[in-house]
């Protein structure tokens, strides 16, 4: 159903994509970060397209299984042409930085700030970009694969025994 | 934004702003939710909503067990509607595995979604009436809670996390008078919700508190990743069960209810018609269900007999490799969809060919919305935050995870 | 109120304590510190079927001056943490403390890096209810063995 | 001059202790039971003296001693001494306004005639006043005057929590109660007219008068929109729900009171009930013909349309009449309760317009109204 766009994609930036597939159904397009704005913009605006809800967010961190180490996946919906669309923009450890969408979709404000919070990518040009889930001071990025599930960092410890 | 609100039109009133913070541990923000707001004598001037509170962290829990173990972790997610997240993740896997599960077993997981679904309007429902002080409507929603928990406890064996589904099929088909008790069950329930129209629907002090609060634009909430009743009621009529219809969604005949302008009375509204929409459904599900297998004939995936695991080696062996490894799924990833009780949830798995999920992604619906939570406030009292907030139905679980 | 120093031991304290315990046994003011999935649960114990209100312990005070009982439902994450021992220290004596589920009991299943481990690593508890979540009437027994141990508190613990 | 301060003690510890607080502090075992009774469920049962349970009513001991030998927190941060007395000066100013309620007619000691209006007049001496404590002239204005002392109570103590959510509390309850207060009065403009006094028993007496020989002259049978608009307007000043604005506990956690502890606290919540009783007695005695049973006078039962009365003794009559003021009042507080629990919350500002925008101009249409009526009926 979505053949449609990724074939569009195609045709207007054969140079930012590395790569497309559609596993299970889901079309992916892997995508270059440096016209990435271009890409999500047009994306939104062009009349066949119209992605005008921002689904989801995430990052993939392949932490000694793939260069390059971290992958940003965007899931758009467009309510107007019933699509959806898969992005990936795989980005390295040493240069975790991806442009922030914030001024695409107001709705991926919150979903760039978790990535940042819990995988450490630093989305740029976004108006906010501070921790969400964990508390200001809390060190590392806990959904990195390197980050021991049970490392515990509490503020509080028992009563009596002032921290 | 201080310097703004210290000017007023003829310069002689200062009015100094008062900054207030509201929660975590707050009777209207659910214990999880803290809110940094600026205040105009009532008027919210401007407000900031922090999350995390309730951060359990379902996504790192989730990569250190099995793909089925990862089931008492969805439950938790949105903890009002569980078996709304159980069908959502159990079809995600499914999808990476490339099977469907049976005819049997999808109509049952419609029916249990649906009850689930009206356990968490009735909910939110309720909260929200309690906050506005009708404590009374908030127990008869209880009351409809209660009697649907107590017959899905018949049907999953716990009232609230179930961990109803397997990868594959079900824990258990549906005991043989489940519809009998359901006739029941709705019977009490629709003289209950009656209660609750007659107590609010056209009660002015109701009406004034949710008409015009609240407010949110269509493309706004677009904008925002709105998905479910809070974007229904503005119009916008997106629902996962229609848009893309899923196991047997295609042979219902609903309606989507949708509001007009996004205020809080409509997603109110939206959300006691999706109940009607809810029974509607069950009632057509359990006349078109027919006996069959509820599992796929798949021993990679379903755990054999009890009598095959005492009476034969490859039985014990079989439930050995499932219980201790994790079924086997395919590398690669998947994005799931479907509508829970408070709009798009959305799982993405990706696997890496083990037992365990590589990486196990939710997309809850209320994350979209309460970021869109100060816009909808501004401007409006303190006391509007309530009703407003409540609206939402924000669930820790799913929101923070 | 320092007098309970001298009446200890004495008939007349232990017939006061007796009293007292009497009364507050049975005029549970509860602060819920509701975070999670419990706090479901938690609302049916309220609601009509289960009915907390019979041991006159179903006024919510939001205000923890004012409140006896802590009941602290649900996980409690780090983060949280600080936030639940304000509460609690704000709260007026005497005051009790129910843990309410698996997770404000011990983490529950949750032992990764943003839980605490038990909610008892933080404040001192009363009564521990075990379940993911508990029923209600697991919570209603938690109350009345609770209502049996104020029962049985000596004076000079009541400051 | 002993004796008249023994009496009159005698008077304040038979209505307010006797009365009052009983009413007052069984408003809130009925307010717990009325929610289970509306919401299913049971209510507080539990407490136990030996096998009694009385149906919860233990419950109230149980409440009142776990309070009184609770911490007595006082704030660091904030103005103690104005902390400490402000729930005193809210509860005090609740309580002294029933100095002039009269529970009941004047009471001859030498026996008493019924006249043509259906006034008893004493046959001999001076008429004694034992069902009030005071009657001092314009009882009416003394209670308004009281009743807006109150108002300090709770802003003080809102404000010297030195606590945010407090003082929005503190700020709220002043806006309300002094708005509520102009608005109380106007609606009683029209019932002052008619009954010419502000003497509250004359008022009563008044209502004891017939129209058309069989309907009793009640308030709100002569005022019918009045005692809507008053009624409205008192719930509204007791901040009892659905008016409790100030304490909205929801959004401000306990609103003015949100530091206050133990019986601080404790005299916050029962001066609401205080006052609750204080409205259920002002809507009895301006609107519900106060202690008068109908057809009831001195002398016995006057049945419309029946020549003959039915005889009673004087001493009875007296008791029939002060046992149907504590009804009355009684059935008033548990109808303030049923509407406690079935309407949801105002929002603050939709108060003060219903305060400031429907009460206050309806009221001033029926002084309009009163005013022309009695001008034509006059003539």
């Amino acid at each position: 159903m979505s053949k449609k766009c990724v074939e569009r994609l195609q045709a207007h930036f054969a140079d930012q994509i590395l790569s497309t597939h559609d596993a299970a159904g889901d079309e992916t397009v892997v995508l270059k970060r440096d016209k990435l704005l271009d890409v999500l913009k047009f994306l939104r605006d062009e009349a066949d397209l119209a992605f005008n809800l921002p689904v989801d967010l995430t990052v993939v961190d392949w932490y000694r299984i793939r260069e390059p180490r971290f992958e940003v996946v965007y899931h758009l919906y467009s309510y107007r042409t019933k699509q959806r669309i898969r992005l990936k923009v795989p980005v390295d450890e040493d240069d975790a930085r991806v442009p922030s969408s914030y001024s695409i979709w107001p709705g991926f404000d919150w979903y760039e700030r978790e990535a940042y919070d819990l995988y450490g990518v630093v989305f740029d040009g976004h108006p906010n970009l501070k921790r969400i889930l964990m508390w200001e001071g809390f060190e590392g990025h806990p959904l990195r694969k390197d980050y021991p599930i049970n490392k515990r960092q509490p503020i509080t410890t028992l009563l009596g025994e002032k921290s | 934004m201080a310097e703004i609100l210290l000017e007023t039109e003829d310069g002689d009133l200062d009015s100094v702003p008062m900054s207030l913070q509201m929660g975590p541990s707050h009777p209207a923000m659910h214990g999880t939710i803290k809110m940094r707001l600026k205040l105009d004598g009532e008027i919210v001037s401007r407000s900031e909503v922090e999350v995390g509170y309730l951060h359990r962290g379902f996504e790192k829990s989730c990569e250190a067990v099995t793909w089925t173990q990862v089931m008492p972790f969805t439950d938790r997610l949105n903890y009002v509607s569980p078996l709304c997240n159980n069908v959502g993740y159990c079809m995600a896997v499914e999808k990476l595995l490339g099977i469907r599960a049976t005819d049997r077993c999808e109509y049952i997981r419609m029916i249990m979604a649906e009850t689930s679904r009206i356990g968490d309007h009735m909910t939110s429902v309720g909260a929200s009436a309690m906050e506005l002080g009708g404590f009374t409507a908030f127990l008869y929603a209880i009351e409809v809670r209660e009697e649907i928990w107590r017959l899905t406890e018949t049907v999953t064996g716990a009232r609230l996390t179930h961990s109803y589904c397997r990868v594959g099929g079900l824990k258990d088909d549906l005991p043989p008078d489940f519809e009998p008790n359901w006739r029941a069950i709705q019977k009490k329930c629709r003289t209950l919700i009656d209660d609750i129209h007659a107590l609010l629907d056209k009660n002015r002090i109701f009406l004034d508190r949710m008409r015009d609060v609240g407010v949110i634009s269509a493309d706004r909430a677009l904008a925002f990743g709105f998905t479910g009743p809070c974007l229904r009621s503005t119009g916008v009529d997106y629902d996962v069960r229609k848009a893309a219809p899923y196991m047997k969604y295609d042979r219902m005949k609903f309606e989507i209810p949708v509001g007009t302008i996004g205020d809080n009375y409509d997603r109110y509204l939206v959300r006691m018609e999706e109940i009607e929409q809810s029974f509607s459904i069950i009632e057509q599900c359990l006349k078109q269900i027919e006996p069959g297998p509820i599992n796929v004939d798949d021993g990679r995936l379903v755990l054999p007999n009890k009598d095959e695991v005492y009476g034969s080696i490859e039985g014990t062996i079989a439930h050995f490799k499932i219980i201790m490894e994790g079924i086997k799924v395919p590398p690669g990833e998947v994005y799931s969809y479907t509508e829970a009780g408070n709009g798009e949830l959305g799982f993405y798995l990706v696997s890496n060919g083990e037992g365990r999920p590589y990486k196990c992604r939710v997309r809850p619906p209320c994350w979209s919305l309460m970021q869109a939570l100060p816009e909808m406030l501004e401007g409006y009292q303190v006391a509007d935050i309530v009703p407003t907030f409540g609206s939402i139905n924000m669930i820790g679980g799913e929101c923070d995870r | 109120m320092g007098l309970e120093s001298n009446l200890t031991g004495t008939f007349v304290g232990s017939r006061l304590s007796d009293a007292l315990n009497w009364a507050r046994k049975y005029s549970l003011f509860q602060y819920p510190f509701v975070t999670a999935c419990c706090g479901m649960e938690f609302m049916s114990t309220a609601c009509s079927h289960y009915d907390i209100s019979r041991f006159g312990a179903e006024i919510p005070r939001f205000s923890p001056r004012q409140a006896d009982l802590l009941f602290v439902v649900g996980t409690v994450s780090h983060k949280l943490a600080p936030v639940l021992r304000k509460v609690y220290e704000q709260m007026c004596d005497p005051k009790w403390v129910v843990a309410f589920g698996a997770c404000a009991s011990s983490g529950g299943f949750y032992d990764n890096y943003c839980t605490v481990q038990g909610i008892d690593t933080i404040i001192p508890v009363d009564v521990y209810i075990p379940g993911c979540p508990p029923r209600p009437e697991q919570v209603l027994d938690a109350l009345m063995m609770l209502q049996e141990k104020i029962q049985r508190e000596p004076l000079e613990k009541q400051a | 001059m002993l004796l008249l301060i023994g009496l009159t003690l005698l008077k304040i510890v038979g209505i307010i202790l006797m009365f009052v607080m009983i009413v007052a502090t069984l408003m809130t075992w009925a307010d717990r039971k009325q929610a289970a009774l509306i919401q299913d469920r049971i209510g507080p049962n539990r407490a136990n003296i030996g096998s009694i349970r009385a149906a919860g009513l233990i419950h109230i001991l149980a409440d009142a001693l776990k309070t009184l030998f609770k911490e007595d927190f006082i704030p660091r941060e904030s103005n103690s001494g104005l902390f400490g007395i402000a729930p005193f000066l809210a509860f005090v100013p609740a309580l002294l306004s029933f100095a002039v309620m009269p529970m009941g007619d004047l009471w001859c000691p030498d026996g008493a005639v019924v006249v043509k209006n259906f006034q008893d007049i004493c046959t001999a001496g001076a008429p004694m006043d034992p069902f009030r404590i005071s009657n001092m002239g314009g009882g009416l204005l003394v209670i308004f005057a009281i009743v807006s002392l109150g108002v300090y109570g709770s802003s003080i103590g809102g404000w010297a929590s030195n606590n945010k959510y407090a003082l929005i509390g503190g700020v709220r309850v002043s806006a309300q109660m002094i708005s509520y207060e102009v608005t109380m009065g106007l609606t009683l403009v029209g019932l002052l007219m008619i009954y010419g006094t502000i003497d509250l028993n004359d008022m009563v007496r008044a209502q004891g008068e017939l129209l058309w020989g069989w309907l009793p002259k009640w308030g709100i049978v002569v005022q019918p929109l009045s005692f809507f608009l008053f009624f409205a307007a008192a719930i509204a000043e007791t901040k009892r729900p659905p008016f409790d604005i100030p304490e909205a506990e929801s959004e401000l956690a306990a609103g003015y009171f949100v530091e206050y502890s133990a019986m601080r606290f404790a005299l916050f919540t029962l001066s609401e009930y205080v006052a609750s009783v204080l409205v259920a007695m002002m809507v009895t005695t301006l609107f519900l013909g106060g202690w008068q049973v109908p057809y009831l006078y001195g002398d016995g039962l006057h049945l419309p349309f029946m020549e003959n009365v039915v005889a009673l003794p004087y001493a009875a009559v007296k008791l029939i009449q002060v046992g149907a003021f504590c009804f009355k009042v009684v059935f008033l507080c548990w109808f303030q309760l049923q509407i406690r629990w079935t309407l949801p919350r105002f929002r603050y500002d939709q108060l003060m317009r219903l305060g400031w925008k429907v009460i206050l101009p309806l009221s001033l249409a029926n002084v309009v109204i009163t005013a022309v009526f009695i001008l034509f009926t006059a003539k």
